[in-house]
């Protein structure tokens, strides 16, 4: 691809950019929320047209008009926004669009075929279920598994993969990136989006780095480090990580802070989980995909029933039934899905960030206008969001700003307990930083915060203790003495604790 | 009570060119009324000085009627023939109109309304015919069931009632009356359904033109036309051709051509001046007429005329 | 706002080009038959967009109206009940059965289609067995007050034009600069997210069945009065298709959280000029409903083309200045 | 299967109940009707559960089949085409309507209610235009194969109910087992991620819409013979209400995306038998539609708060096993 540029109205996305890759290499694409990474690769997988700009295959200029021209060409895409259909199940998404079918006019699928090598494709990706499950039963992680396993079957030239693993825990990312690696040696060609640098740094060939839509130039094999990568990305270094994190801070409650006891959710309803949070305490959550940390905050937080379950905060007992029992207690959550959960996507970055506290910017509930946009335009600063304004449609900002939206609406609040699930899934490293940064003062303040979270890096980084959990049960509680890579992933397989 | 009209053809004859703008405007759409539409066009064709416009509400109600009279009145009519849907009802509507036209009532009567006069059949007594064909049909008497579109129409009621009037005392028992709400599919249901319920059904009475092909064919598929005397109201081919073959033992037709001719030249003579047009009770009746198998192919040749058919 | 210009058009362009061939179109009394159309059919179709806001649908509002007319009727008539206090019930039961509507929808998770589709059916039926299927009216007698809502003027204006005026303003305030209005929206769009934001969804939804049926009754009152009589069978009929024409002609998506009042207005106001027209320009009657069908999907057509052209346009406008820039 | 489940006990309950009432119910002669019924009303509303699924509407069922048959009748009776002739071109016609829906819908990005509702206005008028509102019939002419596609039975079964169970048998393989079916429920829920697949979505909703057509013209076919004579102005109406609400107690999802061919088998039946009922039991006319609404209700009502309960029981069953194992 080369010269490719892209407006959209009020954003210069892509200028004058410029990448190319070879047979059997590895090219990492790089950049900060927003850069313009995702919109390249649409270009290329024909989702989206260019306004300038040439792609070439094999020295053959090519056009792409459609993703289907795309697959044409033997060129898979795994979106960053999941794109599986959950009326279907698994082995049905694998195939979609390559069925094999029996001859004849109706074209009938071949189901035996169909089931038995998606059975083949999901079991080489670790996933442990039938291709015969419904989609929408599987968790995020797995969905994203599915996906992937759909690119894999179709057979491609070139892979492009879009932050394939933010919502994948440290096992599933390290069999994907062996795939990626048997991949590379079958002479299939990737391109690598991530913010992980640590995967980039093992699995990368070169690395060509975007910042606000122009190449800002390529790391060769031997120069991929992650200082290098971050200092090209932002154009300046950065501060240390986890600087100042946790200084080792009470964690006794003494009734105080918020206790959670004998929570049984639905899903495992064999197992109570009971944990605490003193004020001003960061407890962590580990543990491998679709261990039921989700579920536990959802569960706390009242959009699903619990089955039973003693929850307080500062001594005083709360029925948490619906989100607004907890909203009005303090309690708030970041969700971990948010384009269905997290957000509105066809609202604009203003009413998202105003959306769960709009009694306070209303007098006889009547809206001000002018409060809202206050707020928002303030919100949009504190945490940095890309957007050229905020009346801009949440759906049109890239997936790493949409998080920070999703954050963005409970830092007007007062909250007492603030649960992140996932809350740097796809947000670039510097932003990375701020939010470890936001979520120091946040309990420096007091506030009782939960961060689950997959990337073993962050949780280790941020926390004071840590929670593991393994297939729904709470395997243990680890105190910052005893952290460790190795403690957290015994306890997260399950054998310890 | 005096429109404009009241003056005679003066104000009334002020109209484009000298005309007389005359509406005719029908309750809902349907063959009985294309025969009017013939009526109101021999008139126009015949009697100078007038123009006349046919409108048909397209979903029969009182409301779609309203605006229809509305932008007529809106538009310059001087005379406006209808069949009211609601006559009780739309006598407040039909006074506004003849406070702006000359107003004549036709098909459906509105008696406590200042219309002018009324022109068409005596529902009644159309139902009382209905009747007595039956209880000549069903000499022994035996139980018999009435269809219709819907029962709230003032032509339902009053064909209903004169039937009921007409075999009180009678060995004709009428068990139930279905209705259908115009969908024939349901109109022919209805009486398969009837013939399953009742094995013994004697009589099958269709109060609407629809009715009697929708229980001829019912009937017919059930092989039950030796035991079951149908009665139908109006002229639609099937029930022609069902008393041609004796399946259908008799039906009450109306005049329709006579409903748009003569409220034509009734309309068109008074806003003359010629106010003798009208009787002093205020309503002039056009004969129903019972045909039977004897005189449906005299019958169906008139009515072929009338609708333009060779 | 983009999507209610394009119909705003037509309508404008509808209404010079019946002017230009009949000019009775601008006599007052056909401007105020019209307008008094607009209003009757205008309130309730507010309602029924505001239910497709939250993704829902109202298909009973025909028959709620047969129902609430005949029971209006026989309060006034039969029962001899006062004018005020027959239409309080009226809204109040409307208010009931839109409650009714609502809990259905949110606390049994029962499909919107279903729950008002047996409300079609089954408020039809119950008006024909309470009125033995007899046409029920008002008569001759004077409800003064209540004729006037539906036939008087206020100032030369209708007065079903003025309650809609008044109407309408009130829930342009409510949907588009109140937080209740913010929140349908968002209810509409995402419920899963708006109920992570902590709103009450179902709550959210209930109270816009229950506002649907209060302009139900109004309208119904309005069209009982402006009849003079009610048919159990027929009035009312298909009237929520109408209402739904209207909020989807006006940009209520049927996918729940698009649409605006001002939009329901506009398409309110199409149907019915449409429906004059046909009247006024005394185009065979068998041919309306031809005509009207042509000149909607002509209209929506055109304002898609012409909407897709612009974006056309402009994408070609910033390749060009974007390759002059590269220069 | 779940959700068909539900609505076929509402169903079967309902033939016990009514045959132990009336034993009627049970005879062949009655059985045979209501299969026609089932035969004729089902097989448009296969079409119109396909554009459910899809994510789309069809409203224009009803007219289109006005219009189809006053057209075969004039066909027919007037030029004196023969009855294969009348037949294709019947077919042939109701594809292109549907090829022209599609299209609209696709390639103008127009929304199916709107491009629909039209074509009901349309066809309509269209209908009564060409008839001058004329109802249309065959008389006594025999068309002998199509009265037997009508009125005619094939070893004591209806035909219409042959030809449902033919057409269903089709599409069940079409929608549940083949690739077009697949495209049909990815684009159903999500176009744009079916879109990413590399599915031709506009092709698959063009087509469902022609697929929607031809079964409407086969369906027309059946009761413009049935009634064996077509009103302009009152043919079909309502009809596409008949076909949505069959499809959606069947379990359709009007936001596209879910649905079944046996579901909308069952939903179908269910109406006709509530019509065969209100008949059979003497209920009174008026009442018809009332006893409809209430049983579809309390139907899915019931059926709602079953799954509802067996869910909750369903969790105290899993916190009494859990608390067990605790001690
Ligand atoms: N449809 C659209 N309309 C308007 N602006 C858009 C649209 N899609 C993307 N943008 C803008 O283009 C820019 C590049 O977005 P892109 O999604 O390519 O970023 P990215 O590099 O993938 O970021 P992230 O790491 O957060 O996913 C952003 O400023 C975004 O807001
Ligand atoms: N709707 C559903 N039906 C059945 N099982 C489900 C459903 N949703 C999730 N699960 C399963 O429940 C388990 C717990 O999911 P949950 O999302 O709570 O886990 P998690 O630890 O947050 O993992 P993740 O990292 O995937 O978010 C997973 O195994 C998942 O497959
Ligand atoms: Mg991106
Ligand atoms: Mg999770």
């Amino acid at each position: 691809m080369a010269g490719v540029s892209k407006r959209f109205p009020g954003v210069v996305a892509l200028d004058n950019v410029s990448l190319s890759v070879g047979a059997g290499e590895i090219v990492a694409l790089i950049g900060e929320n927003g850069a313009g990474k995702s919109t390249l690769m649409k270009i290329l997988g024909g989702a989206i047209a260019r306004d300038n700009g040439t792609i070439k295959i094999n020295s053959e200029p090519v056009e792409i008009r459609s993703p289907r021209e795309a697959s044409a060409l033997g060129i898979e895409f795994i979106h960053q926004e999941l794109s599986v259909l959950d009326n279907l199940d698994v082995a049905a998404n694998i195939f979609l669009h390559r069925e094999p079918t029996t001859a004849g006019f109706l074209k009938l699928i071949n189901r035996k075929r169909i089931y038995s090598e998606a059975d083949v494709l999901i079991h080489k990706l670790g996933l442990d279920i039938s291709s015969r499950t419904p989609l929408d039963q599987l968790s995020l992680a797995q969905q994203q598994l599915v996906e992937i396993a759909r690119a894999l079957g179709a057979g491609a030239r070139i892979i492009i993969m879009d932050e394939p693993t933010s919502s994948l825990m440290l096992s599933e990312t390290r069999r994907l990136l062996e795939i990626i690696k048997d991949l590379k040696r079958q002479n299939v060609s990737i391109i690598y989006i991530s913010h992980r640098m640590h995967e980039v740094e093992e699995i990368a060939d070169r690395a060509v780095v975007l910042r606000d839509g122009k190449n800002a130039g390529t790391l060769q094999r031997s120069e991929i480090t992650h200082e290098r990568m971050v200092r090209m990305m932002v154009g300046r270094d950065l501060k240390e990580f986890f600087k100042g994190a946790a200084h080792e801070r009470s964690s006794t409650t003494n009734g105080n802070g918020f206790i959670v006891r004998r929570l049984r959710t639905i899903r495992y309803p064999n197992h109570t989980i009971t944990f605490d949070v003193a004020p001003g305490e960061v407890l962590g959550i580990a543990g491998l995909v679709g261990a039921g940390r989700s579920e536990v905050a959802r569960a706390i937080f009242g959009v699903e029933e619990a089955l039973e379950t003693e929850v307080s905060l500062d001594g005083e007992t709360l029925r948490i039934t619906e989100p607004q029992d907890a909203i009005s207690n303090g309690i708030y959550l970041v969700p971990e899905d948010r384009r269905l959960s997290g957000l509105i996507v066809d609202f604009n970055v203003r009413e998202n960030i105003s959306l769960p506290n709009l009694e306070s910017y209303s007098s006889a509930k009547i809206i001000s206008r002018a409060k809202e946009s206050k707020a928002a335009a303030e919100a949009v600063k504190a945490i940095n969001i890309k957007t050229p304004t905020p009346e801009m449609r949440a759906a049109n900002l890239s997936g790493g700003n949409q998080q920070k939206v999703v954050l963005a609406k409970w830092l007007t609040f007062r909250p007492r307990v603030l649960i992140f699930d996932e809350p740097t899934r796809g947000i670039d490293v510097g932003a990375k930083a701020e939010i470890y940064e936001l979520i120091r003062n946040l309990a420096a303040k007091g506030v009782s915060v939960i961060v689950i979270s997959s990337e073993m890096e962050e949780v280790l980084g941020i926390s004071d203790r840590i929670a593991v959990m393994h297939e729904g049960r709470l395997t243990g509680i680890l105190n910052r003495a005893q952290f460790s890579e190795e403690a957290v992933m015994r306890l997260a397989t399950g054998t310890e604790g | 009570q005096q429109g404009i009209h009241s003056g005679g053809g003066g104000v009334g004859a002020g109209g484009a060119g000298g005309k007389h703008k005359l509406a005719f405007v029908t309750n809902n759409a349907s063959d009985f009324w294309t025969i009017a539409r013939k009526g109101t066009e021999k008139a126009a064709a015949e009697i100078p000085g007038i123009e006349v416009e046919f409108r048909i509400p397209s979903d029969g109600t009182a409301a779609e009627q309203q605006r229809v009279i509305d932008d007529l009145l809106a538009k310059g009519i001087h005379g406006i023939a209808i069949s009211p849907v609601d006559p009780v009802n739309q006598t407040q509507m039909l006074n506004r109109a003849s406070s702006g036209a000359l107003v004549v009532t036709q098909d459906s009567d509105a008696p406590q309304s200042n219309r002018v006069c009324y022109i068409g059949t005596d529902n009644v007594a159309a139902g009382r015919q209905a009747g007595e064909l039956l209880k000549e049909a069903l000499p022994q008497g035996g139980k018999i069931m009435v269809f219709v579109g819907v029962l709230d129409a003032a032509n339902a009621q009053q064909r209903y009632q004169g039937l009921k009037e007409a075999l009180n005392g009678s060995n004709v028992q009428i068990i139930d009356v279905r209705t259908d709400n115009t969908d024939r599919v349901r109109a022919k249901s209805n009486a398969a359904d009837t013939l399953v319920n009742n094995p013994d059904i004697a009589g099958m009475v269709g109060l609407w033109s629809y009715n009697g092909p929708a229980i001829l064919s019912a009937v017919k598929e059930a092989n039950k036309v030796d035991k079951v005397k149908i009665v139908a109201f109006d002229e639609e081919d099937p029930t022609l051709a069902g008393i041609k073959e004796g399946a259908i033992y008799a039906t009450v037709v109306q005049q329709p051509f006579e409903f748009g001719y003569r409220s034509m030249e009734l309309m068109a003579k008074y806003l003359n001046g010629d106010k003798s047009v009208v009787p002093a009770t205020k309503q002039i009746f056009v004969p129903t007429i019972a045909v039977k198998r004897a005189d449906v192919d005299a019958f169906q040749q008139k009515i072929n005329q009338l609708r333009g058919r060779s | 706002m983009k999507k209610e210009l394009g119909i705003f058009i037509l309508l404008i362009v509808l209404c010079i080009i019946v002017s230009i061939i009949n000019p009775n179109f601008l006599l007052s009394i056909n401007l105020q038959n019209l307008a008094r159309q607009i209003g009757a059919f205008g309130i309730f179709s507010i309602g029924l967009g505001l239910v497709i806001i939250t993704g829902g649908i109202e298909l009973s509002v025909g028959s709620m109206m047969a129902l609430l007319g005949v029971l209006l009727s026989m309060t006034l008539t039969e029962y001899g009940y006062g004018a005020a206090v027959a239409v309080l019930a009226s809204i109040g039961l409307a208010m009931g059965l839109g409650l009714g509507h609502g809990l259905l929808i949110t606390r049994l998770n029962m499909q919107p289609f279903i729950v008002t589709l047996c409300g079609l059916l089954f408020y039809r039926g119950l008006a024909r067995f309470v009125t033995d299927d007899e046409t029920k009216g008002f008569g001759a007698a004077d409800y003064e007050s209540l004729r006037f809502i539906a036939n008087g003027n206020l100032f030369g204006v209708p007065m079903p034009f003025v309650l809609l005026l008044v109407i309408a303003a009130i829930t342009w305030l409510v949907l588009h600069r109140s937080v209740y209005g913010r929140y349908l929206f968002a209810t509409g769009r995402n419920s899963e997210a708006a109920r992570y934001a902590g709103i009450d969804t179902k709550r959210i939804i209930t109270l816009t069945y229950v506002i649907s049926g209060a302009l139900t009754a109004i309208s119904g009152i309005i069209f009982a009065f402006y009849t003079n009589s009610v048919s159990p069978a027929n009035h009312g009929n298909a009237y929520e298709l109408y209402g739904i024409a209207a909020a989807v002609l006006g940009g209520c998506s049927l996918r729940g959280g698009e649409g605006s009042v001002v939009g329901i207005l506009i398409g309110t106001a199409l149907l019915q000029v449409l429906r004059n027209l046909v009247n006024l320009l005394g185009i065979p009657s068998s041919l309306d409903f031809a005509v009207m069908g042509a000149v909607i999907l002509i209209g929506v057509m055109a304002d898609q083309i012409f909407t897709e052209r612009r974006n056309r346009r402009q994408v070609a406008l910033m390749r060009e200045l974007s390759a002059r820039e590269a220069k």
